[in-house]
């Protein structure tokens, strides 16, 4: 089960469609780290909505996402994360730690219109 | 008695699944939808831990009654290599592998009960029990 | 290998040519944390671009970099962390946290036209 | 058998010589570019602990094979002093040096394999194993 990668002007979105295996999750990772550079993308958002379950590799996998993003010079945003899975998420420990979340896609760009404003002008 | 689900872990993609399963029988047996997605992140959890350390073994899934409450069942069991020291293995942190070391104590505090054996070079038995809010 | 460092107007470009040894990077560093105030710098670039690996090593130098430059009252940003480079520091657990990052030297410039203009004007 | 290329590690510079072979040597056994990264900075973390903490050492490099699948095995090892907790050593965090501790347990994040033995007064030995994705 492939994520489909989009490009929206400077931004680039991965939305994740259903469960996914740990293998799907990498090739998420490898996709993303390789075109933010292609395509010069300023943002990443990883829509996690349709997530059955963020469990310990998923969620490591999505914080790597965001370090590895970072490196290469852009923002990353995890949105969509929901009620239930939040609530396991944090019983089993997993807290996403200096990775940034957004309530859903559209607070996503809002978001990275601000991140990168301030990084351009800046702050950070 | 409840009929029994064996879920055989061989992949990655049996992980997913496990944990779909589970969360239909937990739906059937009962638990509301946050409950639901407890379960099925416990067992990811400890599917992922027969992949990765024991390479292959197996999830049951049973749903369960005491008195008039309602459960689920589940044990997630391998002939692996067995953890030599469990008390560390329980350890927030702990890891011997590349993980964030949660899956374990993470899926304790998932559950109701659970209980963990281990036998050097015999293989892993994790049993666990959760109970549907009446 | 010593690392050329070259004057562009009000900046510093250090442009690493090939892996670096420990002694290399910490020549580097002095070098740089000297000249920023010696041409009276606004801002640092160090391309690493051409690195093969940033282990530890290099990654808490650059860092201690960017901190010293940063003391000296001038911005750092670190260009050209390949994909693969980048994916091998996470796994390592470097996250070049508090350190500011951009694609290419294109990008790296525009961040720090940026941030000294927001510096000059008071900001951050 | 595939034959051991022995890098010596007395210095800086040849903690680049090592990473740099390692990187051949993985190209040469089928890995891709990312995977010779890994194995590179994997390198360079055990070489550089034996300048800085045991001062000479040796990094040994052999291609190797389990079933069809090919693999390199990387074995630093060094007479130095050896370290006394290795439990406290593998966290993340732990140095006795100025470094950010992340040398032993980020190696093993980046290997599939890693096992490391040391006697104080002795020296130390880590061997590690990586697998090509086929
Ligand atoms: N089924 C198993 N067989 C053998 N060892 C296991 C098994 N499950 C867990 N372990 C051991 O217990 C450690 C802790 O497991 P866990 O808390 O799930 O964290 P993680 O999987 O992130 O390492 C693992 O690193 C591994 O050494
Ligand atoms: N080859 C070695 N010989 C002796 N001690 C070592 C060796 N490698 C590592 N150590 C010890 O283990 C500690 C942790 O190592 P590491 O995780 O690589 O972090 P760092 O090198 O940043 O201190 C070191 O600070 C040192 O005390």
């Amino acid at each position: 089960m492939e994520v489909p990668i989009l490009k929206l002007g400077a931004y680039l979105m991965a939305s994740i469609q259903s469960a996914l295996t740990d293998a799907d999750l990498l090739h998420l990772r490898d996709a993303l780290v390789d075109q933010v550079g292609r395509f010069r993308s300023r943002g990443v958002i990883v829509d996690v909505t349709a997530l059955d379950v963020m469990d310990s590799f998923a969620a490591r996998t999505l914080s790597d996402i965001a370090h590895m993003i970072r490196l290469r010079g852009a923002d990353t945003v995890i949105v969509g994360i929901q009620p239930d899975v939040a609530m396991a998420m944090v019983q089993l420990g997993l807290r996403l730690e200096g990775v940034a979340t957004a309530l859903d896609l559209e607070e996503g760009l809002a978001f990275l219109a601000r991140s990168t404003r301030e990084r351009i002008s800046g702050g950070a | 008695m409840e009929p029994e689900i064996a879920v055989p872990i061989t992949s990655d993609a049996d992980i997913l699944t496990a944990r779909q399963l589970g969360r239909q029988v937990a739906a059937r047996t009962g638990f509301g939808e946050g409950d639901q997605t407890v379960i099925a992140a416990a067992i990811s959890e400890v599917a992922r831990n027969i992949v990765r350390y024991a390479t292959r073994g197996e999830i049951l899934l049973r749903p369960i009654n005491h008195g008039s409450r309602r459960g689920l069942l589940v044990v997630a069991r391998d002939q692996g290599p067995g953890i030599p020291d469990l008390t560390l293995a329980m350890q927030d942190g702990y890891s011997t592998g590349n993980g964030f070391g949660v899956g374990l104590p993470g899926t304790r505090r998932l559950m109701d009960e659970f209980e963990i054996a281990s036998e050097p070079g015999r293989g892993t038995t994790v049993t666990m029990r959760k109970w549907a809010r009446s």
